[in-house]
Formats: structure tokens, sequence, C-alpha cells
């Protein structure tokens, strides 16, 4: 077949996000990838400069919509860095519990994904039902499935009961047992293996050199988690990151699927040493001041970096999301890749092109 | 007769397409969570065809901002007709939180017009299976030859 | 911030970051802040082992400002986000979007991110106003 | 005279009816198996009732024609079948529709169905052959290609063909576009080439096409039920076993692409039917 220019997107039934890629195709074969952003940009940096600091956690959850607590904690442990507000610890615990719940509805919902790229249509159903028992988890014990909107600066707005933490652990028993009953499939199924094994190889020093982030970089077999700066309680957990060395498609998955089995460890850590105390300190004034704030996104590192003038205003917010350093992985994978693996490459790195374009 | 069963089928058998118009994927997983086994719109016959020449109902979510606008009129423009289109969530609606910032249009009726608005934020999946159910409504209540235009 | 920050001049700057590079720090971002009238500020974060390093460039609105792409390619997509909201221009980009990686030349016409406003089309259109009240006369359909 | 008659009639009425009866128990049978309920029974109809009326929109007048000769071809080889007429000329009759089908794709100039199209000829490519060797091997056992013999056969084939049904299962798999298969087009949409061969077709076309694609499965199940023709329960019991099969296989399996497929048929598939060719041939 001759050169032909496919445009991937920005709607597409493999993307469920607008990015544009340019393919240019010989014989099946890629040879040029270029991608084209700016169908999800809304500038919702520039609107710190225009809201209350307070309310920017609210805009910040909607960076994404899959890790939105996540983005907001980070958030508010910047500001709070900035003011010096000590958080009870009893909120530390409740945020490092609902931010694994994230992770954990987050890397189900990429797995599904992922293998609904390789046509695996019922292992794609049978994770997305798993995932809804995580999201009940969320909607019990916040009030909403995915934005859930806990975090405020000083602490959390919501407290666990008693009755609600046995409850948590009998469902993560379930999900647990759910999710070993799947992994066999998913990472020994002959079918699987041969559309992931092998696909998409980043070695150790591309992925340091390309400054990847996440687990995309864990699967190259760099050891580097954010979790690890132990903000949160994660300090107070015991805490090995997930680490691959193959670098392709199938190590990504391996490394997202075990983190899934890591965070149900981390909140069953979390929920038995939980500390009893108040759940926020009131804010009183204004920060100055600047800072960079971490954290670990189910993407990877989640990078805030927060300038204040000591007006309701922030001087300046900006946020650089682990999707964004992971773009450039896809330019360095895909040349050289059939049609047929497009959608796994590029959902290996798992594209949010909100939180990349913000 | 045969008028009568095209019309019967065509609330049966709604296609969706589905476009993210600058969302923050709350109400994209939200859809998307919609086609698993705990929702299952296949009941109702409903697929995410993901082809814009075979959908009978654009679900649009998010905000439009200038670059998707010409995404979202083109494909409004590919469906054959008769078609409806369904905002999904508060920034599909209005532009939410995000309608101060510098790069968003507003509400998706900004551009295309709609016929259903389903609230939330996100949008819970059965407020979307409602919204696409009451849109099929329309579908009924739509003369022949009416189209659905462009804004 | 309690991290280290090297204040280095534009000419220096390509020459810092790959001492960097060798020393095996990894590129995280740049992030870029408007200084005072005429000037913008850029921080360039690194990290190695969880600790981070910043370097803090000041340079003229306008100037062009040399690109690290050679050093770090992953540097492209950022340098390109600043080109389009704040107006700047690097020399020897990679993959350089002509400042439409985000935004088209016809729909919004001031880079965002300015107080004070640096226009990006020059003539009648440009308007010096910040850039939420330029909203509202140039947004809508 | 008036038998033909009546199996023209059966063979045109039963193609869709059957197919589309047969298309919607495979959603609900696949919906169970995702633990979904999945839609009702008569899910298909109601999906070409509508896309029937849809508004005509066409990327050209060939397009149209081929979608008009897919249709005309398969149901003329289904009626072929039904008139117990020579397997060979079924099976010919039947490709010319495959490859109408591909012509009307070629014609858009979209590449998701330009690469389609591509996909959809190196399939014809792999399953040919294989249905070729089917036929070869009912002919060295029965000593005819017709299927007016077949009937009266007293053992089923299925005891000295055992190799060759499994090789029309591959056929089948591709035919049917199950995983690992679904390379061309695949029903649920979520694939790098959106629908692939069937992309452009819209509309009433599209609707033609599904059409034709129920007169294929029914003619694809029809030969599966040579295998067991003498005992109507058995064919029945053939029959459902292999589709359900179908269903099992492709709810286990991710989506290959076209050098495996093309590799692993041919090698198999040969393999299996030159097998049983020899054994035919010595026993």
């Amino acid at each position: 077949m001759l050169k032909t220019v496919i445009p991937f997107g920005p709607q597409h039934p493999v993307l469920p996000e607008p990015l544009h890629l340019q393919l240019t195709v010989e014989d099946e074969v890629i040879t040029e990838a270029i991608p084209a952003l700016g169908f999800v940009h809304r500038g919702l940096e520039m609107l710190a400069h225009i809201r209350d600091f307070h309310q920017v956690t609210q805009v910040v959850e909607r960076v994404c919509g899959i890790c939105s607590m996540i983005h907001a904690m980070c958030y508010c442990q910047g500001i709070e860095a900035i003011m010096g507000i000590e958080v009870p610890p009893r909120a530390t615990f409740l945020r490092t519990i609902w931010s694994e719940l994230h992770r954990m509805h987050s890397h189900l919902l990429w797995l599904g994904l992922f293998a609904d790229s390789f046509g695996f249509e019922s292992l794609f159903m049978q994770l997305w039902k798993i995932r809804e028992k995580v999201l009940d988890l969320n909607e019990a014990t916040t009030g909403n499935r995915i934005i859930v909107s806990v975090n405020l600066i000083g602490g959390v707005r919501r407290d666990l009961a008693p009755e609600q933490i046995s409850w948590i652990l009998a469902e993560l028993a379930e999900v647990e047992q759910d999710i070993n009953r799947l992994g066999s499939t998913l990472l020994t199924d002959y079918t699987v293996k041969k559309r992931t094994v092998g696909k998409g190889v980043i070695t150790k020093d591309k992925a340091f050199e390309l400054g990847l982030a996440g687990p995309t970089l864990r699967a190259s077999g760099v050891c580097q988690d954010m979790r690890m700066l132990g903000y949160a309680a994660f300090d107070e957990l015991d805490f090995e990151p997930v680490v691959e060395t193959e670098g392709d498609c199938h190590a990504r998955s391996k490394v997202r699927f075990r983190e899934v089995r890591q965070s149900i460890d981390l909140i069953r850590q979390a929920l038995s040493r939980i500390a009893q105390s108040e759940i926020r300190t009131k804010v009183k004034g204004r920060p100055q001041g600047e800072t960079v704030c971490r954290v670990e996104q189910p993407r990877g590192e989640l990078f805030y970096y927060i300038k204040a003038d000591g007006t309701k205003n922030l001087e300046r917010l900006r946020i650089r999301t682990p999707t964004f350093a992971n773009i450039p992985a896809l330019l360095s994978i895909l040349p050289g890749m059939w049609l047929s693996d497009v959608p796994v490459a590029v959902l290996s790195i798992d594209p949010c092109i909100s939180c990349t374009e913000r | 007769m045969f008028k009568k069963l095209i019309q019967k089928a065509r609330v049966k058998s709604p296609w969706l397409l589905h476009y993210d118009c600058s969302s923050c994927n709350g109400c994209d997983i939200e859809v998307l969570a919609c086609l698993t086994p705990v929702y299952d719109i296949e009941r109702f016959g409903i697929i995410n065809v993901g082809n814009p020449m075979h959908a009978d109902i654009l679900l649009v979510t998010g905000t439009v901002n200038y670059r998707s606008r010409k995404v979202l009129l083109n494909l409004f423009n590919q469906m054959p007709d008769p078609k409806l289109v369904v905002a999904i969530g508060t920034c599909a609606l209005s532009g939410g939180i995000f309608r101060e910032a510098y790069n968003v249009i507003g509400g998706v009726d900004k551009v295309i017009a709609v016929d259903v608005y389903v609230t939330g934020c996100p949008a819970k999946p059965e407020a979307i299976i409602d919204g696409v159910t009451l849109g099929l409504n329309r579908f009924t209540q739509r003369k022949e030859g009416k189209k659905a235009h462009a804004r | 911030m309690r991290d280290e920050v090297i204040s280095v001049s534009p000419d220096n700057l390509v020459g810092a970051v790959a001492k960097l590079k060798v020393e095996g720090y990894r590129f995280v971002t740049l992030s870029c802040m408007q200084g005072d009238v005429n000037t913008v500020v850029i921080l360039y974060h690194f990290d190695k082992d969880l600790v981070l390093k910043h370097l803090r460039v000041r340079v003229p609105a306008d100037g062009p400002l040399p690109s690290i792409t050679a050093v770090y390619f992953a540097a492209f997509l950022v340098e390109n986000e600043i080109q389009d909201l704040f107006g700047l221009r690097f020399s020897g980009l990679a993959v350089d979007y002509e400042r439409t990686l985000y935004l088209d030349g016809g729909e919004v016409k001031v880079t965002p991110f300015c107080k004070y406003t640096v226009a990006k089309i020059q003539g009648d259109e440009a308007k010096s106003l910040p850039a939420s009240a330029d909203r509202h006369s140039t947004g809508g359909s | 005279m008036t038998d033909t008659a009546v199996f023209i009639f059966i063979g045109l009425i039963a193609g869709p009816l059957l197919g589309g009866l047969v298309s919607g128990l495979d959603r609900i049978v696949t919906a169970r198996l995702q633990s979904r309920i999945g839609p009702p029974l008569w899910q298909p109809f109601y999906d070409v009732v509508k896309l029937w009326g849809k508004e005509k929109t066409v990327v050209n007048v060939w397009q149209a024609f081929c979608a008009y000769c897919y249709v005309a071809a398969t149901s003329i080889a289904l009626v072929l079948f039904f008139l117990k007429s020579d397997l060979l000329l079924i099976l010919f009759t039947q490709a010319v529709g495959a490859v109408f089908l591909v012509v009307g794709a070629l014609a858009s100039t979209s590449p998701f169905s330009q690469v389609g199209a591509h996909r959809e000829l190196l399939q014809i490519l792999s399953y040919e052959p294989l249905l070729v060797f089917v036929a070869v091997g009912i002919y060295l056992e029965t000593g005819s290609f017709k299927i007016a013999g077949l009937d009266t056969w007293n053992e089923p084939l299925l005891m000295k063909l055992p190799f060759l049904f499994v090789v029309l299962g591959y056929a089948l798999t591709i035919k049917l576009r199950k995983s690992p298969f679904d390379l061309s087009t695949s029903h649920h949409a979520h694939q790098e080439l959106v629908k692939g061969l069937l992309t452009d077709y819209s509309g009433p076309f599209l609707a033609l096409t599904e059409i034709g694609h129920w007169y294929e499965t029914v003619l694809m199940l029809g030969f599966c039920s040579l295998f067991w023709a003498n005992n109507w329960i058995a064919m029945m019991v053939l029959i459902l076993t292999t589709y359900f099969l179908e269903v099992l296989i492709d709810n286990v399996s991710a989506r290959m692409n076209w050098r495996w497929m093309l590799g692993y048929v041919w090698a198999m598939g040969l393999t299996l039917s030159v097998v049983n060719l020899i054994w035919l041939y010595v026993g």
C-alpha cells in the first residue's frame, strides 16, 4: 500500500479524549507521528488570577476528572507549605486513603481501556465492573463518584465513621479477589502477550532522557515514585515502589496492575493506623511566597509551582501533569510501529489530555 | 405503516457518538461507564459507534474551546439526519467553572442546537441514560423533514 | 522554596543545563511567569533522586531565549506552551509549533498570561487589555 | 419447478430472518459473557430498519452500487445453497459479493476505509483457500461437489473430516468478524480503524451491508451443517455448538494483526487440511 496520512483523532473511538495524531503510514507501518494538541486547552491556570485562592481548590479538581482529588491535595499541600499550616494527622491519613482509592479507580479504568485498545472487549467490561466497586467506596465516603471535593486548605471536609471503615475493608477484600482472578488473563493470556510484549520499548536511559514520569518511567526500570517523599501519611506506611525492567507495553500494564494491589495494601495500612484527631485547622490570612509541591498521581509525578503575593489571588499557578511529561515518549516509540499497535502504544502512556493541556 | 415502524426502530436503536469537547474527563468516563456491566446501556439498543456517519445521537461533554468548536461542527455536519444532540455536564451547558477562562467559548449550545441538557459535575451515569432516553422522545415528536441545524 | 535556586543569564543557560544533565539530573519542567513590565521569569526545574534544583532566568519579554531542546528533547512541549501563553520566542526549538500549540492565531488575540499584554497579532486588532476583559470582545461566535 | 421456486423463496427470506436472529442471539450471549444483560433479541432488526430510515449520504455512486451488488451476490449464493447446487459455484458467488464490499470501501477516500478494505482483501486471501480445501475434502469423501447427494449420505462427514471442520472454523471466525480476526471491521468500533471497511457506508447502505452479512452468516452456518447432514437434531446441535464456540473465542481473545493472521491461518489451516486429506486418501 502507498503512503497514507491517517488523521488519528481528535474524535476517535480508541481515544476517549481529543488528542490528534497525524500518522504517516506506509504499508501499515508508521513512519512519522506528529501530535497536535489544543482541543482541551481551557486556560485553567489563568483562573487562579481571578479566583480566590480557596476557590482554586475546586478549579484544580477539574484539571482532570479522573485524579481530581490528587490535584486538589497537591494544591492544598502547596498552599499549606507557604502559609505554614499544620494539617491534623487524621486529615493526612484520610487524604492518603482517598488518593489511593483514586489511584485504584484510575488504574482499573486504564487497564480496561488498555484491554479495549487491543480488542479484548470482555476484559474491559470485567475490569470496569470492578472499578464500579471502588467508585461505590468513593460515593459512600465522600458523596460523589469521581470529583470528590474533599480537600480544603488545612484539612479535609469529611470524616470516616468506624462502621464505614469495616465496610471499606470488606469491599476491598472483594475487589482484591476480583482483580486477582483477572490478573492471569491480563498478564499471561497468549493473545494479550502477543499484542503487548516487546511493543513500544523504552530503555532506562531513554526514559530518563525523555523526562518521563510515573508508571511509564517505572516500567523502564527507574525507581521513582513521589510517594517516597512521604507527603500526607505516606511516611508512616510501609511502601515499596513497583518497578519493572522490560520497558514495553506489557511492563507498563504490569506496573499498573501491581499498583492496584499495592493501593489496596496501603489503604489497609492507613485504615489500621489512622490517628484520632480533628480533621481540619482554621486558615487565617493570605499566602505569601513561592513553593513547589509534588505528589504521585496515578499517571506519575504531578508538579505544582505556586507563587503568592499576599493578595487573595495567586500570582502564578503552574501545573505540570505527568501526561505532559509522557507525550515525548509517544513521539519516540510510534515511528516504526504497525498501525494496529498504535492504540496500544498510545494508551500505554495513559494519556490524559485534559491534564496535559489544562 | 412503514414510517411508524421506522420511528419505532429509531427509538429502539439509538447509536451514540461521544465527543469530548475540552472536558475534564469526569463526564467522559461516566459516559463510558454507561457501557459497562453495572449500567449496560446496550439493554436499550444503544451502542457507542465512534463514527459520525453511523450515529444518531451526539453526546457532547465539556465546554467548547476555539479549536474543538471546528471539530464539533464537523462531526455534527457529518451525521446523517435525523439526529439529536445531548449536552452532558455543567461545562457543556454553560461553560461551568471554566466559563471565565480565555480559551473557552461557553456551552455547546453556542455552536450547535442542543436537544437535551444533562446537569451534574460530573453527570452521573443514571442521569446520562435518563437524558438519552428523554431525547429519544424527540424522535417521535419531531416532524419528518424538519432537520436539526447548526448555529 | 526549600530547594536550591541558581540564577543564570540567558547566555549561560544552555551550558548550565548541559552540566546538570551530565550530573544525572532529570528534566522536570519549566515554569514561566511575568516579571515586571518588560521581563519574563522562567524557572527550569530538575530532579535528582527526589531532590529538586531550579535555574532562574530573567529575559526581556520579546527577546529570544535559547532553547534547551538540544540537551533535553523533552523540553520542546513546554517551550512551545510558553511561546503560546507568554509570547516569548525560543530560538532553535526542535519542534516548533509557531505559537499554535494551544491557540490559533485568529481567535484568542492576546497572550493570556501577561498582565501587561503582549499582543499576539500586530496591528489594530491588538488591544492592550487584560486577557479576561478581552475575551468578551473576541469570544462567542 | 414449484420446488425450485419454493427453495428460492426460502433462501431469500430465510437469509435475513435467520441471520438477524442469530446476530441478535449473538449479542445477547456476548453480553451475558461480559456480565451484562444485553439488547433484546430483535435488536438487529431494529438497527436495520432504523438505518433504512436514515438520510441517504453516499461518498459516490459506486459505493451504493457495490452495496447492492454485495447483497445480490450473497443472497444468490444462499439461494444456490438451498437449491443444493454446486459447492464451488456457491463459494465463488459468495467471494464475488465479498469483493464488491471491498470495492465499495475503496471507492471512498477515507484512509480508514482504504486501510480497512486492504485488510479485508487479506482476509479474503486467508479464508478462501481454506474453503476450497473444505470443498475438496467433501468431494473426496462423497465423490461430488453437489450438495444434493449429502443429506442422504449415511455417515456424518464430521467423522471423516474432523480437521477440515476445524479449518472451516477458522474461515467462520474470519467471516463472522470475531476476535482475534476482526481486523478489517468489528462489531463494536473500538479499534484503530474506527469501523474500518464499513466506515463510509452509512444509512440505508450500511443496512444493506448488514443484510448481506446475515446472508453470509447463514451460508457459513449452512456449510457447517453439511458436516452432519443426515440427522436434523445432530445438525442443529452442531451448528449451535459451533456458533457458541465462536462467541466464546471472540470473548476470550484480543484482536491480532493481519501479519499474524495470514501466517497462523495459512500454517494451521493448510496443515490441518493436508493431514485430513492424506488421512482420507490413505484410509
